[in-house]
């Protein structure tokens, strides 16, 4: 016998991927920042290998060339560098690292700090400490002496520079986790699930992180930005990537005496650290309401208005 | 003739969801006067929370949608009206107690300080407040009111917070309360005094009270009319005593039907070798003792319902049992193994045996799993009660025991009643398939027919596969219908201890007589005369 | 007129030691300021060395020199300048007590110091030092009671003294009177700092400063107030002779007839900077003004590159160009101008940035052991008109930072250290022309052209040596 | 309370110490001071000359027992570069620092918690995507960019700021302003994300039921259960003030400890790196006590 209540109108469930685009479309500024990610990503895939030699090219007597001088070639439509290279060429090119060493210290130092403050949160009060402490120390640790002392002693390379931005990132993942973990642990779904004998890690990953997730993507998305910008000044100061390997925080800080002069020099790839934060942002904001089943109507409900 | 009080018209309320459109209420009309007390009973999931969040304006909108209907305060449609005199109304005018308690406090605020919100906020001095929470607080019968107030709610016991809750929403005494199963978590002594404490002030003030319940003595006691909700529809209305007598729809005549307390009691065989040897088990907050001592036995198969005040330490007990809470002193024997003393290993190895579906329902479940994922999670902590290729079908099967049905499977908790969540914790503590379960006023939210298809299940368990149940209850009817032993607690203690028959039928202590006492009747004349004869043994 | 002036600068001095003066961050505040010299180098005109608190000076017989000093000259704390105070003033540099920089200049002699009255004083070097009178242009004179140790407060016989010294702040020089000079026009000079070129430019047009020596070319738009000045430094890729390729002299001349140095003038590098044929400015002595630059010939570089193929160079090895942010305006945009045009050329050439520990680590003995060749971008500065103060270090078989090792240069670096006035001339020039033609030693460049900003009510004109001194006193008010 | 300090203390002093000898042996496997002290024309005798003035020519362990016994007796070393006792030369810098971290973070902690507030509130509004866009055009601004714009903008064009320098209030507005811009959109995007979340709780529905009004319910009500991950990235956002202002002083020409901790690392002005960092580090411990406090403050379910 059921005693069912209610009996909606039953709409079968759509397949994953259209449920999502409907919901993506719902949000038309997170579809247009997909799109726009999406371009970015492929230009970053293709850029060194289409327009690397393009991007290389120098013209002293071009220098500083401004830009929307539509009767050029494409490339040079944003203007070109002090040594006459094309800026929209650089731009496409420098994608790939700007994206590979941004991502690659974000997703490092929010995989790491969020495990160690899901532990720190979880576990005893040693554990707690230690690591809480640990954060404390590469806190107040200048990230500047990091990376001398991580590229001094084992040379420059991408990889160590992703790693020394990564672990100067990796106190603010770990100290929020940890404060969300203190007061989601109390929660009564948490002793349900261990009452059913989840084991911590399941508690932790299936219980706890859904709910410290959405703060901890709004965090990762702005140290996107926060990471470019860090990994421009350390080039500034002589560590970290350097020419003739480009990347949009080096070519800002490349333009950084040309800012009164010619400003499109450092603007434009300003704008595209800003324009794909603010994409992976909307995305980030998007994707918080998609995941959370109490907002998720927003989305589902304007999806199907329009489609 | 004058406006109603409140006068509910046509009133239809639906919500929007990935699966469709459900339309929790559709077109129900309803009127309330001034000093009157209007009751709606119904199915557990029939849209009485739904419909009366509509008249505060609590109601999401969207997902939410108001899609016809009026709702009238003496004359003026809520619906159409400013939102700043809107505003004005709630609290002032109209006040609610909640269904949920918990979720419905804010965790990092005393008690004190949101009750004393509720009157500053429409103007009081903040002294005035002050004394006036303390007055409060001592009223609804929460002890020591000038402790409590600086308490944070997650220190209460559930029947407490309840009881704040009901403080908060009389702060203003307002000229109509909205109760939504205010009485659900206290004990019946605490039960009567806060009927009689709505009553007194009724009388005072002329408010009107539309009270949302499922125990019909409560109706009996305290409603002058009632209405009847099944499904979104109101099925039938009338006075307390015509709908009591002569149900004309059929739900309502299998409502009162299912009224509990009329069976047969349990008559529980000679003790087997005990399964579960508690002794002397305490527990100190601070200064304050919750448990002084308690000891029992449970063998497979029996059911130890454990009744009492409110506040008497009920469900620390049980938290510790399960070791959520870790206890000062005393021992717990599981099949000869101390549970108290058992490292998180082998407490992991014995999860599944002992489950336990917990007062607070809300809270209990994710809100972010489907009730597929709720209930199946089960299967996947202990991947060898069940193959995954089954797992759909017997989250369905489940679902059908407890009364919901397999396409609930893909919602989420937010989007059931108080009653369905219930039955969505003890569809997942069945799941594991245990040896005791512990249930923390596991039905205390369902309706009576559903109660009663749940105590039928959870009953026909105990004798097919041999499960314990230790059931914390305030429904005394329930208790006899269900329990084979019955502890009785009073302030961290155990008051008298025995077979269900043994204590209902010859309760030795004063204690437990006063709870017999005060428990209700469904049948309006007979708690009409309880009533009469209390009021002669007060004067 | 008269009055105080605010002078904004690059680079905070973090001592104002004066033993310290010779490095350009404290000498531009202290030297000559508040700390005088025995004597001076005439940057505006060409008379060469001139007294300062000297009068006059003389080689003696014995090659020794003798130096006269001023009457009457008196220390900011009242005491009075005599040669007590010379001699202590040599000591205290040459102590092991401190970290005297200015002790560089005296490496390898053997000083011997006779006070022959209060007021002359006799200098024997061993070896002869022809140039000595040049060198006490960079010793700093302070008086006698001054300790071995680093000291807060400078004290000296300069026109000016230390009236205000606000660590990360400013530094305040105020005129004193029983100055033994002429009283300069400027009454107080405060020194501000700021690392921001576009920020030191602003400064002086809102008026916040009067003076700033150094702004980005870029800045330097508005023609009453900037000016470009030749500022000593020279730009240069040291090429290190001891690995292959670079230790065949075809490769390094294709290096050099690869760049085209002409191009980077008005563009890269500032209208004005002259191309380079010498690490030494053309003011210097002995500068060989018969010696070409390199053309820019890439077919020349590829056909000497295909030679030295054929000889069995491997030219295919990658060469490193390191350099260092920051070190002079443009480097960036410099280095990797030049990395296109050598691999034009067909060279193979990664371009590596380091910061300022590290690149040091590459441009001083003891160089590293398995290094690839590498060309040092490096900037080097001499406005002391003399090349001994270039060539020892950079090109003598012991010099720190020499990339090799050629017994003919050691020789004639050696012969024209100790030789005097036209001989001197003559083997400096040699040395230049044998560096630059046929050792081919490095990569020369460009002599570099700063920017200074004056407000319009000072009278200014920078001048080479700004870069390591601004005299006050030099400085007139509208 | 007192007794969480004390434990909180003695865990933080060891792992202080823990960062200073880290520091000591890290910093200097990364180069010679003396090379960078004296010009590269100075003879290996010299460098030599110096070592040995600094002690720099001992054993590292040697160094470091030198180290410690100074350290306590409370003496910090002298800086390489200055000639004064580092110890000095840090606190004159910091005080500037933490005025500047201290103002700025006050500033961003109201207008950052008042924008993401209300932006949650109509979440998906009008307001909520401008001050979005705003906030995340702040937190991707290189501030360089920023300071340079801002001093042509105000102290050239308008001249109503000075451009750089201390001496009068108006010398700290740009600088503030400047920083201000980057934890204010972070802190705005966090504290939306936050509120959101707080907002659809029940007990807000609670207070509308007692007829709270709008104001209350956002910053009452929900604020303070939304305060948690906020407090912890301001923390961190503050943090990155107290050692990292660098462009900001470089460009203003404020002498905080910023630009300091930078000329001494390149510098490899080993005392004066450590004792920067000894101060920044206590000051960074004191603040996370603090959050932990305000943690247990503001939820009572995290008071043990
Ligand atoms: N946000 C929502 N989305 C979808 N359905 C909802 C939502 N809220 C409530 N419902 C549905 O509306 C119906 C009515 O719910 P309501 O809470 O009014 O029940 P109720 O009569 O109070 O039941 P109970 O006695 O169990 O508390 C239920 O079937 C529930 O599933
Ligand atoms: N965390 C806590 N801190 C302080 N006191 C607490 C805490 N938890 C429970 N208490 C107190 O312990 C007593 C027993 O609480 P418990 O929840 O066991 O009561 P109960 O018997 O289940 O009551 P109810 O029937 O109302 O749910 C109550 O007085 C309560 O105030
Ligand atoms: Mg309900
Ligand atoms: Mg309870």
């Amino acid at each position: 016998m059921s005693l069912s209540s209610t009996d909606p109108l039953i709409i079968p469930e759509q397949p994953f991927l259209k449920r999502v685009f409907g919901m993506l479309w719902a949000d038309k500024f997170a579809f247009v920042a997909a799109i726009f990610l999406i371009i970015v990503l492929v230009l970053a895939v293709i850029g060194p290998d289409w327009l690397g030699e393009l991007a290389g090219k120098q013209n002293l007597r071009g220098r500083n060339l401004a830009p929307f001088d539509w009767g050029r070639e494409w490339v040079y439509w944003l203007g070109a560098d002090a040594l006459g290279r094309p800026l929209l060429a650089r731009i496409i090119v420098a994608g790939q690292n700007t994206l590979m060493v941004a991502s690659g210290a974000v997703v490092m130092s929010a995989v790491v700090g969020t495990f160690l403050g899901l532990i720190a949160g979880f576990s005893g009060p040693r554990v707690s400490q230690v690591i809480m402490r640990l954060a404390d120390v590469i806190m107040s640790f200048p990230s500047l002496l990091i990376a001398v002392i991580v590229l001094f002693l084992l040379g420059s390379s991408i990889l160590n520079l992703v790693a020394v931005l990564a672990i100067t990132r990796i106190p603010v993942y770990l100290r929020t986790t940890r404060a969300e973990v203190l007061e989601i642990k109390e929660r009564m779904f948490v002793q349900a699930a261990r009452v059913m004998g989840a084991s911590s890690r399941r508690i932790l990953f299936r219980h706890i992180l859904p709910v410290v997730l959405p703060t901890l993507t709004t965090l990762a998305t702005l140290d996107f930005a926060y990471v470019m910008l860090a990994e421009s000044a350390l080039s500034f100061l002589g560590i970290g990537i350097q020419p003739p390997e480009i990347t949009w925080g080096l070519m800002i800080s490349q333009g950084r005496q040309y800012l009164t002069n010619a400003w499109w020099l450092s603007f434009w790839p300003g704008l595209a650290i800003i324009l794909t934060t603010l994409s992976l942002n909307l995305l980030s904001n998007w994707m918080r309401i998609a995941l959370d089943p109490v907002q998720r109507w927003r989305l589902e409900m304007k999806g199907r208005k329009n489609g | 003739m004058a406006d109603h009080l409140l006068e509910v018209r046509n009133l239809s309320v639906d919500f929007f969801t990935a699966a469709g459109v459900v339309h929790a209420v559709r077109g129900i009309s309803y009127h309330l006067d001034r000093g009157e007390t209007l009751a709606i009973l119904g199915e557990s999931g029939s849209g009485k929370s739904v419909s009366s969040s509509a008249i505060m304006n609590l109601i999401d909108m969207p997902p939410g949608h108001i899609s016809s209907g009026e709702i009238l305060l003496e004359g003026k449609d809520l619906l159409t009206m400013a939102p700043n005199d809107r505003r004005e109304v709630n609290g002032k005018r109209i006040a609610m107690i909640f269904q949920d308690p918990l979720s419905h406090l804010n965790p990092v605020y005393t008690v004190g300080w949101q009750i004393r919100e509720a009157m500053t906020t429409h103007g009081m001095a903040q002294q005035e407040a002050e004394a006036e929470t303390l007055r409060l607080l001592g009223r609804v019968g929460l002890p020591e009111p000038e402790h409590a107030v600086g308490k944070y709610p997650h220190e209460f016991s559930g029947g407490q917070r309840q009881r704040v809750m009901i403080a908060m929403a009389l702060a203003l005494r307002p000229d109509l309360l909205i109760a939504d199963e205010p009485t659900t978590a206290l004990d019946v002594t605490v039960q009567a005094e806060v009927l009689a404490l709505l009553k007194e002030l009724q009388r005072e003030t002329g408010m009107g009270v539309l009270i949302i319940t499922h125990d019909l003595g409560v109706v009996a006691e305290i409603a002058d009319r009632v209405v009847v909700m099944e499904k979104g529809v109101l099925v039938e209305s009338g006075t307390v005593r015509e709908v009591y007598k002569n149900p004309s729809h059929p739900y309502t005549k299998k409502l009162i039907a299912a009224a509990p307390g009329k069976g047969e009691m349990h008559r529980p065989a000679v003790k087997a070798e005990p399964l579960l040897v508690v002794r002397d088990v305490r527990k100190r907050f601070g200064a304050f003792d919750a448990l002084k001592g308690v000891s029992f036995d449970l063998a497979a198969g029996e059911t130890l319902a454990i009744v009492g005040e409110s506040g008497s330490g009920k469900s620390t007990l049980a938290r510790m049992l399960l070791r959520l809470d870790e206890p000062d002193a005393g021992s717990a024997h599981w099949k000869g193994r101390d549970l108290f003393k058992l490292s998180p290993a082998e407490l992991y190895k014995l999860r599944r045996e002992l489950q336990m579906v917990f007062q607070d329902p809300t809270q209990s479940l994710n809100p972010r799993m489907t009730v597929y994922q709720l209930i199946s999670e089960a299967w996947a902590i202990h991947p060898d009660i069940l193959p995954k290729a089954k797992w759909q079908e017997r989250v369905a099967e489940l679902l059908v025991q407890v009364g919901l049905s397999a396409d609930h499977m893909g919602r989420y908790p937010h989007q059931f009643s108080g009653g369905q969540r219930q039955r969505i914790a003890i569809a997942r503590a069945l799941a594991l398939e245990p040896r005791l379960i512990v249930c923390d006023e596991a039905v205390s939210a369902l309706d009576v027919s559903v109660q009663a298809q749940v105590i039928r299940l959870l009953d026909q368990l105990r004798r097919d596969m041999g499960i314990s149940f230790i059931f914390i209850a305030h429904d005394l009817p329930v208790v006899r219908d269900f329990a084979d032993y019955v502890m009785v607690m009073r302030k961290g203690e155990v008051v008298e201890m025995g077979t269900v028959t043994q204590v209902f039928d010859t309760p030795r202590e004063a204690y437990t007589r006063a709870l017999f006492a005060a428990s209700l009747d469904p049948d309006p004349d007979v708690q009409a005369a309880h009533r009469a004869a209390r009021l002669e043994r007060a004067s | 007129g008269s009055g105080p002036i605010k002078i904004v600068l690059a680079e905070e001095a973090d001592l104002l030691e004066p033993c310290m003066a010779t490095r350009s961050n404290i000498g531009r505040i202290i030297m000559e300021n508040v700390s005088e010299t025995l004597t001076e180098l005439d940057v505006r005109g060409k008379k060469g060395v001139m007294p300062r608190l000297a009068e006059k000076w003389e080689q003696n017989t014995d090659g020794s020199w003798r130096f006269h000093l001023r009457h009457g000259v008196t220390f900011s704390n009242g005491t009075t300048f005599d040669a007590k105070d010379v001699k202590h003033s040599f000591e205290r540099i040459m102590s092991p007590k401190n970290a005297c920089e200015s002790r560089r200049y005296f490496g390898g002699m053997n000083v011997a110091i006779n006070i022959v009255d209060d007021y002359t004083i006799d200098f024997k070097v061993d070896p002869a030092q022809p140039i000595l009178p040049l060198l006490m242009s960079l010793v700093t004179i302070v008086p006698e009671e001054t300790p071995l140790e680093f000291i807060r407060e400078p004290i000296g016989t300069g026109p000016y003294k230390l009236s205000n010294w606000t660590p990360g702040q400013q530094i305040v020089l105020s005129a004193r009177g029983g100055y033994w000079g002429e009283k300069p026009q400027v009454t107080q000079a405060t020194y501000l700092f700021r690392a921001d070129p576009a920020v030191r430019a602003a400064m002086v047009q809102t008026g916040e400063a009067d003076l700033s020596p150094s702004i980005s070319q870029l800045d330097a738009t508005n023609t009453k107030t900037d000016f470009s000045y030749l500022d000593s430094e020279t730009v240069y890729l040291r090429i290190d002779h001891n690995i292959a390729p670079l230790n065949d002299v075809r490769v390094r001349k294709a290096l050099n007839l690869a760049i085209d140095r002409q191009a980077f003038v008005g563009s890269l590098v500032p209208d004005g900077a002259v191309l380079a044929t010498a690490l030494v400015p053309p003011t210097t002595l002995g500068w060989n003004p018969d010696v070409k630059v390199f053309p820019f010939d890439p077919d020349g570089a590829k056909k000497l590159l295909a030679e030295a193929k054929a000889a069995g160079v491997p030219v295919e090895t990658p060469i490193t160009i390191i350099a260092r942010t920051a070190n002079f305006p443009n480097v960036t945009e410099i280095m990797e101008a030049i990395q296109a045009q050598l691999q034009d050329v067909g060279f193979k050439v990664d371009l590596k940035f380091v910061e300022v520990a590290e690149h040091e680590g590459y441009y001083s003995k003891p160089f590293k052991e398995g290094r690839g060749p590498i060309l040092v971008a490096a900037s080097h500065d001499n406005s002391k008109g003399d090349p001994s103060f270039t060539m020892f270090f950079k090109y003598a078989s012991k010099g720190t930072q020499a990339g090799f090792s050629d017994p003919k240069v050691d020789d004639l670096i050696q012969r024209a250290t100790a030789a005097v006035g036209d001989e001197r001339a003559k083997l400096w020039s040699q040395l230049i022309a044998y560096l630059h033609d046929d050792v081919v030693a490095d990569v020369l460049l460009f002599h570099m052209v700063g920017f200074s900003r004056v407000s319009e009510r000072l009278d200014f004109k920078p001048t080479i040596a700004t870069n390591s001194m601004l005299q006050l006193s030099e400085i007139g008010i509208k | 309370m007192l007794s969480f300090i004390r434990k909180r203390s003695l865990s933080s002093l060891i792992s202080l110490i823990g960062l200073l000898v880290l520091v000591f042996f890290l910093s200097r496997l990364t180069g010679d001071p003396a090379a960078l002290f004296l010009p590269v024309e100075a003879s290996a005798e010299m460098k030599q000359q110096f070592r040995e003035l600094h002690g720099l020519n001992d054993p590292l362990l040697v160094q470091f027992g030198h180290y410690v016994g100074s350290v306590m007796t409370g003496d910090l070393g002298e800086s390489l570069r200055k000639a004064r006792p580092a110890l000095d030369v840090v606190l004159e810098a910091f005080i500037w620092t933490l005025w500047l971290a201290a103002i700025t973070m006050s500033l961003v902690a109201v207008a950052a918690i008042v924008v993401g507030s209300l932006a949650a509130f109509r979440s998906g509004g009008f307001f909520d995507r401008f001050s979005s866009m705003i906030s995340l055009i702040g937190a991707s601004v290189p501030d360089f960019w920023l300071a340079i714009v801002a001093i042509v903008v105000f102290s050239i064009q308008l001249a109503w700021l000075p451009t750089s320098g201390t001496g009068s209030v108006l010398h700290w507005i740009l600088p503030i302003a400047v920083l201000f811009v980057r934890p204010f959109g972070i802190i705005v995007q966090v504290v939306r994300g936050s509120m959101i979340g707080a907002l659809s709780s029940a007990y807000v529905k609670t207070a509308r039921a007692k007829g709270v009004k709008a104001g209350p319910i956002i910053f009452v009500h929900a604020l303070r259960n939304a305060m948690l991950p906020v407090i912890t990235v301001m923390g961190d956002q503050a943090a990155s003030l107290l050692n990292g202002a660098v462009i900001v002083e470089t460009i203003f020409g404020f002498p905080g400890v910023g630009k300091l901790m930078i000329d001494s690392i390149l510098q490899r002005d080993f005392n004066v790196v450590l004792a920067a960092i000894l101060v920044t580090a206590i000051a960074i411990f004191i603040m996370n006590v603090l959050i932990d406090l305000a943690y247990a403050l503001l939820d009572p379910r995290i008071r043990h």
